[in-house]
């Protein structure tokens, strides 16, 4: 159905940015997060009206001369995750961010990324696709390197920009290749063209590099750490629970254009990234440095599922990997900002060392149980969240009833006690009885900030308890990947 | 009303917990009391629990999708196991009021204990796999959280860790069985696996079974994944008696008798559980014999013991199994209590620092010393029943040399047990400090456990009753207690056992004339101090993947020419591989 | 070879060397250049695309696109590489291995 | 096949762009492989997306080096070492002076593409508007970024702390703040240009 709500959706927080840049010259009294925040309000409206469209007629599209807008299943799923996540990161910031500085370019550029990644699940257009791309990756720049008088994030923001860049020339190229090949840019046009030439084949070689530096695929990965531990928390929690994840989907859409079976590949980098990111992560202090490690190898967790769904044929793979995809969000969402309210509480801009929390649950009691909940759940410990998606993940995986996926899936289940070796440690840590003089003398945390941390430790359990919730939101969403990998 | 009494069951004492978690610190009789009030309401209900057992689904929740329903099933093998940890976790919260009195963060300490509850009677009710796997789960964390308890402590925090790490380890055992039987069945109902186990292919089967199998030895801490337990007793006392003794190790012996009908044809796999219940039950003896560690002494007779039951579900003794495993529960509850009460006032765990204790804590000692009998099986005691039930098991369905490990054991058993209550309440003090008996939350706690251990065995017949009514596929029969008496009192295996406590108890007697033999027994027992082997086994593992984890980090040098190498080489890599596909 | 594969083997020469530079060179200012001759590459591989796909207008209009992004990452890395002179003092890459591990 | 020549020249100055120590001379050979760039494309058919490039690419972005080189002062180092340092120092002024030259001469007739029934205007500004919007998003938020990157450390957490000295080469007070902001427009309107 052609719909104007698509389009309204995605053009909210972009058109609006510029208000919350200037709205603070205009009048000093509106502070521009709250403004970000009407305008995500105003969104989820949109979200709502889009989500009950599409409900009633199915795939919505909104034409912009040769190209258009489409929310499907996915993008619809994606749109909800995106506007969850930013949202709470932005009721997060009002307080976290407040004594920074560069309010304005921070809530701008905020509504910046959310809005180029909701533009980018949704477009139908191949090349449309890189530039919504590029344009999330520009937005996110500044957001790196946001504390620009450190030199660690100078060099985080270095990284992050060139290898982007690096990863974005590989798509281009693809992309030519493909406009070469077929001479259309349409993405269903390309599917249906279902071009057989090796050329092709070496596009997607091209997309997975490409797309997988932003995804942080194991060899392409070395900039994440960097930058999720360095960007300001509110920020690090969306480039860790949302840029990548939402890099995945594109990747996924991008692959489409290529009649060729990615799942051997997308399981292989899925099993890599499980194994390198948990060795990694196993002996690191910096608790940042840590999550965003951890990141790489729930990030394997997800291309496993999606892997398999391609390989098998399954809904089950894509429904695991996409439900993976939501829990990732929330989890390693609520264990940033958790971890960014213990920094705010310490008024610290060094690097959260572990043993810098020892005995935080005395003095925030609170906030040690939403990082507990959140390390568990990512560790996939019931009845968490993430203890669901994985269970769906393997689910699918065994049922392939392949002896080498089988072990693939114990390989993967081992992965996750590894994991437990490092998140088990900082909750130890927290609950010490012993308080360090710092955290003891801590200041209070704003009720706003409190207020994000809650919704995601609720969300985390509830979902964990009820899985069930999500499904009328993941199988459609998983439907249209299903379709579209030929099933 | 049975959906009301088994939602009750596992939803008190969570409720209790999220109440108890609340109250600060500074009112700690308001804790010690809603923790008491919540876990004997649990109790109660548990009880009532019993009387309503049947085959059908109590409670069914649908979550839609791939996790199909979630349902609680209170057949007779649950609402026994779930009682059992209702009933022992009500004896160990009131143990605690008196055993943790000073202890700081008890909110928390109460809350992880009443969650357990809870837990542990979901798990046994599950009915179907995703669910129990759920609550196996959780239950593994209660025990990671309260073994940590004391996060200050190096040794806790690492004994808590590896705990959860080989739980978890065994845990995927149960999660890869689970979701072959999904995969085929396209439900991971447990009736469903059990009543079309047949329709499997024999891999599958195979696959399913051994799976299982692990994840029990994991659970019940068999060798070689039995490690964790001793190291488990750096918990408090009471969550030692009520996790690591009573309840939650309880449910890989569970977990095995429940699925044996479907096992049971797979081949090897009864040699196999046989196997493991035999070599941790000597080889845990054996360690048992030489540990100096009150709580480890018991831990590992704890490993033996379970391997008793391992063994009897292997030789298709299920009634056997869970008839030990509830004498078990009762007489090492009352010994862990016993064991908690004795350091409570000694100040030490280490039983070459105690001695004489029973001129100063007779009603302790007594205590003790009937949870003692009933684990050596001395007539009368429930452990005596129980433990003869298995060994006639074993003489109708195993092979010989099976029996002769299991007379072996008996007999270290006997040996060891007499050395802990002769070094432990014998002889004369070796400690300094006054010594006062148990206080009376205790010696509550005590009295009732040691009472129960003395009379569960007259509970045959409703038990044997009800399992066989609501465990179709099992083929039990019921057997009534006068059965049972004459069954036991005519197998010549009986004075056999009897014979080989009596030899364990004449050796105990004549040790100071056997130097010789204990010289001749030295290196035996350095091995056995030293874990035969496993504990270094878990180093080696430990050590080279924190190696390897060091190695990786190198790979991050943090330099932009270097990463740059990483994506190019990821490129080529790629492409080489779409080439060769290709 | 047609002419539109040879010119596409100049391309990935002109990629390659873009790559070479990205790989071995240390100064940043340098980086950026290098970044810049990858995007050229790019764009003469979408102008070939174009008279290859006979979308010459088509393929124009993507140049623009990729031309105008092209130039706002070169903004940014610049302004980000002043900062780095200015805090750290230093154009050289190897200064900036500091996150590592 | 003059294509490919073209490229490999280009390839050829790209080399020295990178190899080169001096950065200024880099900068030059970077803008003599945008100039072969925009020769390619203009034998490939696309004369405007080659006027663009001509003037963003080897203009724009070379004035924007020039003047990040000039703030960021010019730092050599010692890459690996520069054989052919010498021959080719006084190359890139006459390659480039030589490449504008070509550019200026009358080139052949472009040929419309064959599918393509739109002009370039048309599918730029309809068919693509998405992508032109989607420019302008770009480009506000690189200004953005600049402008955070580039303005005076946040005042708050320095004037909070009068204790802590401040080091000197940063920007003392709230007009020099306003300075280094005024600073930037130039390239601003560089930028709006584009649009």
């Amino acid at each position: 159905m052609e719909t104007n709500s698509v389009a309204t959706l995605i053009a909210l927080p972009l058109a609006l940015s510029p208000a919350a840049y200037i709205v603070e010259r205009l009048n000093r009294k509106i502070h521009p997060g709250w403004l970000a925040l009407l305008i995500l309000a105003l969104a989820w409206g949109v979200l709502g009206v889009a989500a009950y469209e599409f409900d009633r007629e199915g795939t919505l599209t909104y034409r912009v001369g040769m190209m258009q807008l489409q929310l499907d299943g996915l993008s619809l799923f994606a749109c909800g995750a995106i506007l969850t996540l930013g949202t709470l990161t932005v009721i997060y910031s009002l307080d976290y961010m407040a004594e920074e500085g560069a309010a304005d370019k921070y809530y701008a550029l905020v509504l910046l990324l959310l809005g180029t990644m909701m533009g980018l699940v949704c477009t139908r257009d191949l090349f449309n696709l890189w530039v919504w791309f590029e344009a999330m990756a520009i937005s996110g720049s500044f957001l790196v390197a946001f504390y620009r008088e450190q030199p660690a994030s100078l060099e985080a923001g270095v990284k992050y920009i060139v290898q982007s860049a690096l990863g974005s020339a590989f798509i281009l190229l693809g992309i030519a290749l493909v406009l070469a090949e077929t001479g259309t840019l349409d993405l269903q046009e390309i599917a249906q063209l279902n071009q057989d030439s090796v050329m092709l084949w070496a596009v997607g070689g091209l997309f997975i590099a490409g797309f997988g530096v932003k995804m942080a695929l194991v060899p392409f990965h070395t900039w994440l750490p960097d930058a999720h531990a360095q960007a300001p928390s509110g920020i690090s929690a969306l480039l860790s629970g949302l840029v990548i994840e939402v890099a995945l989907i594109a990747l996924l859409r991008a692959l489409t254009c290529v009649a060729f079976s990615w799942g051997t590949l997308l399981i292989a980098f899925g099993v890599v990234n499980m194994l390198v990111g948990n060795l990694l992560a196993l002996r690191q202090t910096q608790i940042k440095r840590l999550l965003a490690y951890s990141s790489l190898s729930q990030m394997g967790y997800m291309v496993f599922g999606i892997g398999v769904g391609i390989y098998a044929q399954t809904l089950d793979g894509f429904e695991g990997g996409l439900f993976h995809f939501f829990n990732h969000a929330l989890m390693k969402g609520l264990a940033f900002l958790a971890v960014g309210a213990f920094i705010y509480s310490l008024e610290t801009h060094q690097p959260l060392q572990i043993s810098d929390l020892r005995g935080a649950s005395r003095r925030y009691p609170y906030i040690a149980l939403a990082l507990s909940l959140a390390l568990l759940g990512l560790g996939g410990l019931p009845p968490l969240a993430g203890f669901m998606s994985k269970w769906q993940i393997f689910a699918a995986g065994i049922a392939v009833h392949e002896p080498l996926i089988t072990l693939l899936v114990i390989f993967a289940a081992l992965n996750s006690v590894l994991s437990l070796a490092y998140y088990a440690p900082i909750i130890n840590v927290l609950y010490s009885r012993q308080t360090q003089v710092e955290i003891e003398q801590g200041r209070a945390v704003p009720p706003l900030m409190g207020l994000s941390l809650l919704v995601l430790s609720g969300a985390i359990v509830v979902i964990g308890v009820y899985p069930g919730l999500l499904h009328g939101a993941l199988e459609p969403a998983a439907r249209v990947l299903l379709t579209a990998f030929g099933g | 009303m049975t959906a009301w009494l088994v939602g009750l069951t596992i939803g008190l004492p969570w409720l209790g917990a999220l109440i108890v978690w609340r109250v600060p610190d500074h009112s700690p009789q308001r804790q010690h009391g809603i923790a008491v009030i919540a876990s004997l309401l649990t109790a109660a209900v548990s009880i009532g629990l019993l009387t309503t057992y049947s085959t059908e689904v109590a409670l069914r929740l649908h979550i839609g999708g791939i996790f199909g329903d979630f349902i609680l099933v209170p057949d007779g093998l649950g609402v026994l196991l779930a009682a059992i940890a209702a009933i022992i976790g009500s004896l160990t919260v009131i143990f605690s009021v008196a055993y943790m009195e000073h202890e700081a963060c008890l909110s928390r300490y109460y809350a992880l204990v009443l969650i357990f509850i809870g837990t542990m009677a979901g798990l046994v009710l599950a009915g179907n796999l995703l669910l129990m796997f759920f609550f196996w789960e959780i239950t593994a964390l209660c025990s990671y959280a309260l073994i940590a308890f004391d996060h200050d402590n190096p040794a806790a925090v690492a004994g808590g860790l590896k705990a959860l790490v080989i739980t978890q380890l065994g845990g995927i055992g149960l999660l890869i069985g689970a979701l072959t039987a999904y995969g085929r069945f396209g439900t991971d109902e447990i009736a469903v696996l059990l009543a079309r186990a047949e329709t499997l292919s024999k891999t599958e089967l195979s696959l399913i079974a051994f799976s299982f199998l692990i994840a029990a030895m994991a659970k019940s801490a068999q060798v070689p994944f039995h490690s964790w337990l001793p190291g488990a007793m750096e918990a408090p006392t009471p969550i030692s008696a009520l996790i690591h003794a009573a309840t939650m190790v309880n449910a890989g012996v569970y977990l095995l008798a429940r699925f044996y009908p479907a096992f049971e044809d797979v081949t090897g796999w009864t040699t196999a559980v046989m196997t493991v219940g035999i070599v941790s039950a000597l080889l845990a003896a054996l360690m048992a014999l030489v540990a100096n560690d009150l709580k480890r002494v018991l831990a590992y007779s704890t490993i033996s013991q379970l391997g008793y039951m391992v063994f009897a579900v292997g030789a298709g003794g299920i009634f056997a199994s869970q008839f030990h495993l509830l004498s078990h529960a009762m007489f090492k509850a009352l010994l862990f209590l016993g064991a908690g009460a004795v350091i409570h006032s000694v100040g030490t765990r280490d039983i070459r620092q105690m001695g004489g204790l029973w001129r100063s804590m007779p009603q302790v000692t007594i205590a003790f010393i009937i949870g003692a009998m009933a684990l050596v099986g001395i007539p009368g005691t429930n452990g005596f029943w129980s433990k003869e039930l298995i060994l006639e098991r074993g003489v109708e369905d195993s092979s010989p040399v099976f029996v002769v490990g299991l007379l072996i054991g008996v007999g270290l058993t006997a040996l060891y047990t007499l050395r802990l209550i002769w070094l432990v309440f014998g002889g004369t003090p070796r400690f300094s400090g006054q010594v006062h008996e148990a206080p009376s939350a205790m010696r509550i706690s005590l009295g009732i456990l040691a009472v129960g251990s003395l009379v569960t065995w007259l509970l045959v017949s409703p038990l044997s009753k009800m399992l066989a009514e609501t465990l179709p596929y099992h083929h039990l029969h019921s057997e009534t207690t006068r059965d049972v008496i004459s069954d036991v009192m005519t197998a010549p295996i009986t004075v056999l056992a009897l014979g080989w406590v009596a030899l364990g108890f004449l050796l105990w007697g004549f040790h100071h004339r056997l130097g010789w033999l204990i010289a001749r027994l030295q290196l035996l027992s350095q091995i056995a101090g030293q874990d035969f082997g496993f504990e270094a086994l878990n180093r080696v593992v430990m050590r080279s993947t924190s190696t390897l984890a060091e190695r990786l980090r190198s790979t991050q040098t943090g330099e932009l020419n270097w990463n740059i190498w990483g994506i190019v080489a990821g490129l080529v890599v790629i492409l080489i591989y779409v080439a060769v596909e290709v | 070879m047609n002419d539109e594969e040879l010119t596409l083997l100049g391309v990935v020469i002109l990629f390659g060397v873009g790559v070479y530079g990205l790989l071995l060179t240390h100064h940043l200012i340098k980086i950026v250049i290098a970044l810049q001759i990858i995007g050229k590459a790019v764009i003469i591989a979408f102008a070939v695309a174009g008279t290859m796909s006979e979308r010459v207008q088509l393929a124009q209009s993507l140049i623009v696109t990729i031309i105008v992004a092209d130039t706002m990452v070169a903004v940014i890395s610049l302004a980000l590489v002043i900062q780095v002179k200015q805090r750290l003092g230093t154009l050289d890459a190897r200064e900036l291995s500091n996150l590592r591990r | 096949m003059d294509k490919l020549g073209l490229l490999l020249i280009a390839a050829f100055c790209a080399i020295q762009a990178i190899r080169t120590t001096n950065l200024l001379l880099s900068v030059l050979w970077l803008a003599s492989v945008s100039a072969l760039t925009s020769i390619v494309l203009f034998t490939l058919d696309a004369p405007q997306a080659a006027v663009i490039e001509i003037s963003v690419g080897a203009g724009l972005v070379a004035v924007l080096l020039v003047f990040a080189i000039s703030i960021a002062g010019e730092e050599t180092l010692q890459d690996h070492d520069t054989l052919w340092k010498k021959i080719l120092r006084r190359f890139p002024l006459i390659t480039a002076l030589l490449l504008l030259f070509w550019i200026i001469l009358p080139l052949p007739e472009t040929q419309p593409g064959v599918k393509d029934t739109a002009t370039f205007s048309t599918i730029l500004w309809e068919d693509r508007a998405l992508d032109v919007l989607l420019q302008i998003v770009i480009i506000f938020s690189a200004v953005l970024s600049l402008l955070g990157l580039l303005a005076d450390q946040k005042l708050p957490a320095a004037v909070q702390h009068h204790a802590t000295p401040r080091p000197l080469d940063e920007a003392t007070s709230l007009t020099e703040h306003v300075a280094i902001v005024e600073d930037e427009e130039p390239i601003l309107e560089a930028e709006r240009e584009l649009v």
